[in-house]
């Protein structure tokens, strides 16, 4: 499954790298991931609860942030299992100040899906995918409103 | 447990069942009616189909408590005595099976087709029949075998 | 004999319990004690287990047993066919375990199986097995698996060749034909990997019984002695005399319940371990990933003609994926299934086939419908009407041109081809020529140009096949590796009451033998075919058998049996001629009575199976009894062969294929009941057809299938076809007693050209010049091709 | 294949189904059942109680009142096309024919459908192109969607927490409205790769109102504006349909792709297949 998406966000880069780097921002802007705790240095046993249309199921995995550049980019590296399959992501996150109020984030990866997710979910997948990129940047707007 | 009760080829059953229990498993492991198959767990080969209250229906998509309060009917169920239901002699006739795991399938939703198209084109019969896959006949025969049962249920209403 | 029913389509016996729910299939099958097993499988293409913790799951409510790798890893199926490297070097053989206790090798890989008191159970426990799988690259694709630098799937097989082989001319003869040719038609192209869909699921139940010492499995296979011999022989060592195997009513096989497979043995063992009967039956899902598939072959063709049209040369490369392990007759398919039918029905004095079978990441790949012909024929018949279009020429005289010449093989010897097989008997052109005048080629012509100006565009694709059944000599066999004999044993037993119970090692899963082996015996006996019963699928009643597959189950069971019948009239006649006090030159045989020839003096069949058993007025010298087994072990193989032609429509602005005839000419030599053969024809046609536009297994780059579900993967439906067209030549089998060629396959090897070639010539009416379009031809595919 | 346990429950009425599902949040509402059990064989899913609804009577009943047509949730596919007062909604008629199979007709219901909103599921397009108003109720009362604010995206609906919807409104046709379906199925399946439902009125051989709408195609079904646009006020005829077509699947939208169809001949399929609903329509085929 292919991921890739770009929006702009009204905060400056150094703001939205503060806020990725902060594990409870991350699991909330990212869809799928419930709960991040630091294991140790940029790695982060990620529980998930996943809830699309008939699928629904509980992972428990890995995060890990690697490669960072402040404020600049980083990967972020997912791995997940569950009853349903295993997924593992592999995204890169690239951050571009428009102007110190504007930033845009962008990302492009790849989740290599295993087991009945890898079977039976090809009719789905590119909707999912679309669906897992409106959510993070949806959620990540509603948290910037927030604060 | 849900206890349900139902009238399965004229036979009331009441039966305590686990709630995630399919009514195929219901039909083949508790009440031993084994003709009805099972081919696939998508919902798409229709090996499973049965009547449910009169209407064709895959069995392996419902669970055994929706079916209580209904009445079935299996492949075991479909002849009248040591009468075949027409639709069963069309199969013989007409060579409309081979292996047989997929006709008891068959021959229920092509009763469905009849008894609401009683003299279906060969292209309705043929898309009457999309919820079943068979594997050995390229559906030839089947197809004959249910144009054969229409032209003998006419001529018997006549 | 009479012909009383031979020729006849009687209506088949076996129906009755089919169509009243009455069959009785292994998964119908219930024992007192019973228990189910589950079998938990790697979601990973390639990985290393670092550890498997049960224990949560042997804990369960409901768990009998739990076995792992560790306790049965090293028992392992073996591979029935061996072929060598052309450099002579035996093929790699790497083990095949039960159950994995190292690396996984592609998705389904069985790591741990289960056996609870239910299903649910079963499955459930299974769920709470923890598994740390280290994952490793995959290789999926064959031409890719031998690049230096591809993961291997086994440590020990370098580049992941399993064995390369050539067959045909010296190569250097077929480089010097092409160089010589004044037109070279190349095609590369896949043909795609296909999972074969039985309807009915695999399943097994395992019976130990400690009082007998003795074990049963109950199996859907398509050979129980086979599967015996193997399980006993060379996987669990058991002793062959306290196992009985029984292949109970099977839904279906083309190919894929030949085999021997794992989960066969693991239920056996694991109804010793617990002293209690074990089922399991897969599910969908797990058969598209366990079954063991068919085709997958990466190729490049080259074909050469002269100025006249006359094929001059034929070379092949071809990289064959056999999937992660060898299943039983894997590596006979690409070699001696495929490359001794790259004749065809043509002259070509020269080709060459340099074959590379390799190991990936994927499903073990091996027979299915067809096994090996398909993929010759999908690529003669390509190049054939390929050939035409780029030379300008019409594709029915380009194959009138270049056919054998008729041969019977009676009065004219068989046709030796350049790729070791020697046809038996043939009328190529017959078979073409009837099938022009089903079609009307002319007005189709006319039809097509005139469509071409339209958006629903027409085509018409044809195909020349022969194949190879009834396989076959042993001798041969044995000398080209088959690990086993493929005769067949067919044992008539006259009962005291003349009744007769004949057991055939052939199985029936849906070919109708119980009556069409009835049909022989009842005329050949001259009695009534309600006093002939017909008995297969238990090793305990049958004395043995190789099986049902390569369409050679009346070519060969049939002609055990005739042989047994002739033993049977035979002895007969002896104890005729006793009784009616004459000599036994002076006794015939004709409708069921022993006749002293010239008088009125006669005994019917019953009389002498009476006095058989009751054998008080009796030859001397003369054994009482009247039951005799015997093998036949066939001196060739047969060569049916036949013309398909597709008519297809394709819509312009979707890409999207419709049939809209499929005429079949198929010449099966004799035919015993028409009806049954019409049947085995029709049904490989559809799927046939359905790898021409529907179906094929799908891989991703990590070895996942993406179309592992009746969802995704695409079935031949009802509304998919039209009536087909079918008309019959019949050439009859010179070397058989029954001069029958074999019908099973047919449909499914001449059928998916004729289709890929009508959709290439459709888009050729209208200036689509495309090559080739790979399978299945989806819409997509179909409207990419006409984009460019 | 099996589900997990899972407990399971009738209900008697409206009222006591929301209540179940009020108490138990992880429950699933259970109709024909067709799309969730199969998720439950392969354990893609595993509720912990489902609560049936499809023999609520007052779920299942087709009515006819006057200005519009009111179908019961748990109507199944089948009640619906055999009913007489939807015949002339052509679009109605023609999707319905074309669900899943008879066996899939006979037990899957119009509510569970468009409560599950399946991107490919055909019943979406039509209820857009019809202007049908969705009936839910829940533990604060009954409200009306209108299909247009119901399909919000990937399996995701309208509907707010412990609401079910109850019944699907239809308004009647228009003096000179016709509508159509066309549907391009994925082989498998037999869901849609694009399926297209059109309604276009005509007065005087003008295109007066029109609408077009998609399923399968993007998250979830949409109506397509840039085709209307290129309707509404020109003649009924094959070359204004042929050029609006044109407009099909443009702009800011999502296109789904699977194995069976890329992004680019997705795109093409609704620009063909919205010609031919629209032709349908017109009764131009």
């Amino acid at each position: 499954m292919e991921l890739t998406g770009t929006h702009t966000l009204p905060a400056s880069a150094q703001k939205i790298w503060d806020m990725l780097m902060t594990p409870d921002i991350l699991a909330k802007v990212t869809p799928g991931i419930s709960r991040l705790e630091l294991e140790n240095e940029g790695v982060y046993k990620a529980v998930a609860e996943v809830k699309i249309g008939p699928v629904s199921g509980k992972f428990e995995g890995k995060a890990m942030v690697e490669n960072p550049v402040a404020p600049e980019s980083f990967t972020l590296k997912v791995l997940q299992n569950s009853k349903i399959g295993n997924v593992a992501a592999d995204i890169h996150m690239k951050l571009k100040a428009i102007n110190d109020s504007e930033t845009e984030l962008s990302f492009e990866g790849k989740a290599d899906m295993s087991g009945l997710l890898a079977r039976t979910g090809n009719r789905v997948m590119s909707g999912v995918a679309n669906t897992l990129t409106k959510q993070f940047f949806k959620n990540f707007e509603d948290e910037l409103a927030a604060q | 447990m849900p206890k349900i009760t139902v009238t399965v080829n004229g036979t009331s059953h009441t039966s305590e069942v686990e709630g995630r229990l399919l009514l195929v498993h219901y039909l083949r492991d508790t009440l031993h009616l084994t003709g009805t198959h099972v081919g696939c767990d998508t919902s798409s080969c229709g090996a499973c189909t049965i009547h449910l209250d009169g209407k064709a229906v895959k069995s392996c998509s419902m669970l055994a408590a929706q079916a209580d309060g209904s009445t079935i009917t299996t492949i075991e169920g479909l002849a009248t005595g040591n009468e075949l239901h027409p639709l069963q002699e069309g199969f013989k006739e007409e060579h409309g099976l081979q292996c047989g795991f997929c006709t008891p399938g068959m021959i229920m939703c092509a009763a469905d087709l009849l008894s609401h198209n009683p003299n279906p084109s060969e292209q309705e019969i043929r898309e009457g029949l999309e919820g079943n896959i068979c594997r050995c006949t390229g559906y030839h025969n089947i197809v004959r075998a249910i144009q054969y049962a229409a032209n003998k249920s006419l001529v018997v209403s006549e | 004999m009479s012909n009383k029913f031979i020729g006849k389509s009687v209506k088949r016996v076996e129906d009755k319990r089919f169509i009243t729910g009455r069959g009785r299939y292994t998964d119908d099958i219930v024992l007192p004690g019973m228990t189910y097993a589950y079998i938990l499988r790697s979601p990973y293409a390639h990985a290393r287990i670092k550890s498997i913790d049960t224990s949560a799951a042997e804990a369960m409510e409901g768990v009998v047993t739990i076995m792992t790798g560790e306790e049965v890893g090293h028992y392992g199926v073996p591979c029935g066919w061996q072929v060598n490297f052309k450099n002579g070097d035996t093929m790699k053989e790497p083990p095949h375990p039960l159950l994995v206790k190292d690396k996984v090798r592609h998705v389904g890989d069985a790591v741990a199986m289960v056996v609870a008191e239910s299903r649910e159970l079963a499955q459930d426990a299974a769920e709470a097995i923890m598994i740390d799988y280290e994952v490793l690259p995959a290789v999926i694709d064959a031409s890719k698996a031998v690049e230096e630098g591809a993961p291997l799937v086994h440590d020990d097989v370098p580049n992941n060749i399993c064995f390369d082989w050539e067959i045909g001319n010296p190569k250097e003869e077929v480089d010097a034909a092409l160089a010589s040719a004044s037109h070279i038609t190349t095609l590369e192209f896949v043909n795609q990997r296909l999972a074969p869909n039985a309807m009915e699921p695999r399943s097994y139940i395992g019976q130990y019984d400690n009082v007998y010492d003795k074990y049963t499995l109950y199996t859907s296979t398509q050979n129980p002695h086979l599967i015996r011999l193997l399980m006993c022989a060379f996987v669990l060592g058991l002793p062959e005399h306290k196992v009985r195997v029984v292949g109970p009513d099977v839904g279906g096989g083309f190919g894929s319940k030949i085999y021997h497979y794992t989960e066969e043995a693991l239920v056996t063992l694991a109804s010793k371990k617990i002293g209690r009967p074990v089922k399991w039956t897969e599910t969908r899902s797990e058969a598209f990933l366990t079954d063991a598939h068919g085709r997958d072959h990466v190729t490049k063709a080259e074909m050469g003609f002269d100025a006249d049209g006359k094929i001059v040369g034929l070379r092949i490369k071809t990289f064959a994926n056999l999937g992660a392990y060898l299943s039983t007759f894997s590596t006979a398919v690409p070699t001696y299934l495929h490359g001794t039918l790259l004749q065809g029905l043509y002259t070509t004095p020269k080709i060459h086939l340099d074959m590379t079978c390799v190991f990936t990441n994927t499903t073990a790949v091996d027979a299915y419908r067809g096994a090996g012909r398909p993929e010759a024929t999908y690529l003669l018949e390509r190049l054939l009407d390929l050939s035409a279009l780029e030379m300008g020429v019409d594709p029915t005289e380009l194959r009138l041109k270049n056919f054998i010449p008729a041969f019977d093989g009676v009065t004219q010897p068989g046709y030796q081809t350049n790729v070791a097989l020697q046809y038996d008997s043939g009328n190529y052109h017959g078979v073409l020529q009837r099938g022009l005048e089903m079609l009307g080629y002319e007005d189709f012509r006319k039809a097509q140009a005139e469509a071409a100006k339209t958006n629903k565009l027409l085509g018409v694709g044809f195909s020349t096949y022969i194949e190879a059944c009834g396989i076959a000599p042993s001798a041969v066999v044995g000398s080209l590796g088959a690990r086993a004999g493929l005769y067949e044993v067919g044992q008539v037993r006259v009962q005291p009451t003349g009744k007769v119970s004949v057991f055939t090692g052939a199985h029936s899963h849906g070919q109708g033998h119980e009556t069409t082996f009835a049909q022989v015996v009842a005329d050949r006996l001259g009695i009534p075919m309600e006093d002939v019963d017909i008995i297969h699928g238990d090793s305990d009643t049958v004395a043995f058998g190789m099986g049902t597959y390569g369409s050679r189950s009346l070519a060969v069971g049939g002609s055990a049996i005739v042989k047994s019948l002739d033993k049977i009239i035979e002895k007969g006649a002896k104890i005729a001629a006793h009784k009616l006090e004459c000599s036994v030159d002076d006794i015939e045989f004709i409708d069921g009575k022993f006749n002293v020839k010239g008088t009125d003096k006669s005994l019917g069949f019953g009389d002498i199976a009476l006095t058989a058993y009751v054998p008080h007025v009796y030859p001397a010298n003369l054994e009482p009894g009247l039951d005799f087994s015997s093998f036949y072990d066939p001196t060739n193989f047969t060569y049916p062969f036949g013309c398909h032609i597709a008519v297809v429509e394709v819509d312009k602005e979707t890409g999207t294929t419709k049939i809209k005839r499929f005429i079949a000419v198929d010449d099966v030599g004799n035919v015993i009941n028409p009806m049954i053969v019409d049947g085995q024809i029709h049904g490989g046609l559809a799927q046939g057809i359905g790898q021409a536009l529907f179906e094929g297994v799908e891989y991703d780059e990590n070895g996942q299938i993406i179309n592992a579900s009746y969802m995704d993967y695409t079935m031949p439906r009802a509304d998919d076809f039209p009536m087909f067209e079918l008309d019959r030549q019949v050439t009859p089998c010179p070397h058989n007693p029954l001069g029958v060629k074999g019908a099973g396959e047919a449909g499914c090897i001449g059928s998916t050209p004729a289709v890929t070639n009508a959709v290439i010539d459709a888009l050729w009416s209208a200036g689509h010049k495309v090559k080739d379009i790979r399978m299945p031809l989806t819409s997509e595919r179909v409207w990419r091709a006409m984009q460019s | 294949m099996i589900p997990s346990s899972v407990d399971y429950t009738r209900a008697s009425s409206v009222t006591e189904a929301i209540q179940l599902l009020t108490d138990n949040p992880d429950a699933k509402i259970l109709a024909g059942g067709h799309s969730l059990i199969p998720a439950m064989k392969l354990r893609l899913n595993a509720p912990s109680l489902l609560i049936d609804i499809a023999r609520i009577p007052e779920l299942r009943f087709i009515s006819d009142e006057g200005d519009k047509v009111v179908i019961g949730a748990a109507s199944t596919h089948h009640d619906i096309i055999s009913n007489e007062a939807v015949q002339d909604m052509r679009a109605m008629v023609e999707a319905g024919e074309l669900i899943g199979d008879t066996q899939v007709r006979n037990m899957g219901t119009l509510g569970g459908s468009i409560a599950h909103a399946d991107p490919s599921a055909d019943w979406p397009a039509v209820l857009l192109v019809l202007g049908a108003s969705i009936q839910v109720q829940g533990p604060n009362g009954e409200r009306f969607i209108a299909a247009n604010e119901f399909f919000l995206g990937f399996f995701m609906t309208g509907l707010d927490e412990g609401e079910i919807v109850t019944a699907i409104h239809i308004p009647k046709l228009a003096e000179g409205q016709q509508t159509a379906y066309r549907k391009f199925m994925q082989p498998a399946s037999r869901f849609a790769i694009v399926g297209c439902g059109a309604s276009v009125t005509v007065q005087d051989g003008q295109i007066t109102d029109a609408k077009v709408a998609f399923t399968g195609v993007s998250d979830a079904a949409f109506l397509d504006e840039g085709v209307t646009d290129a309707l509404i006020g020109q003649p009924a005829n094959l070359e204004t349909i042929e050029a609006a077509a044109n407009a099909a699947a443009e702009g800011d939208i999502h296109i789904n792709e699977d194995h069976f169809a890329s992004q680019a001949y997705r795109k093409h399929l609704a620009k063909v297949y919205a010609k031919r609903a629209l032709a349908g329509a017109c009764g131009l085929e």
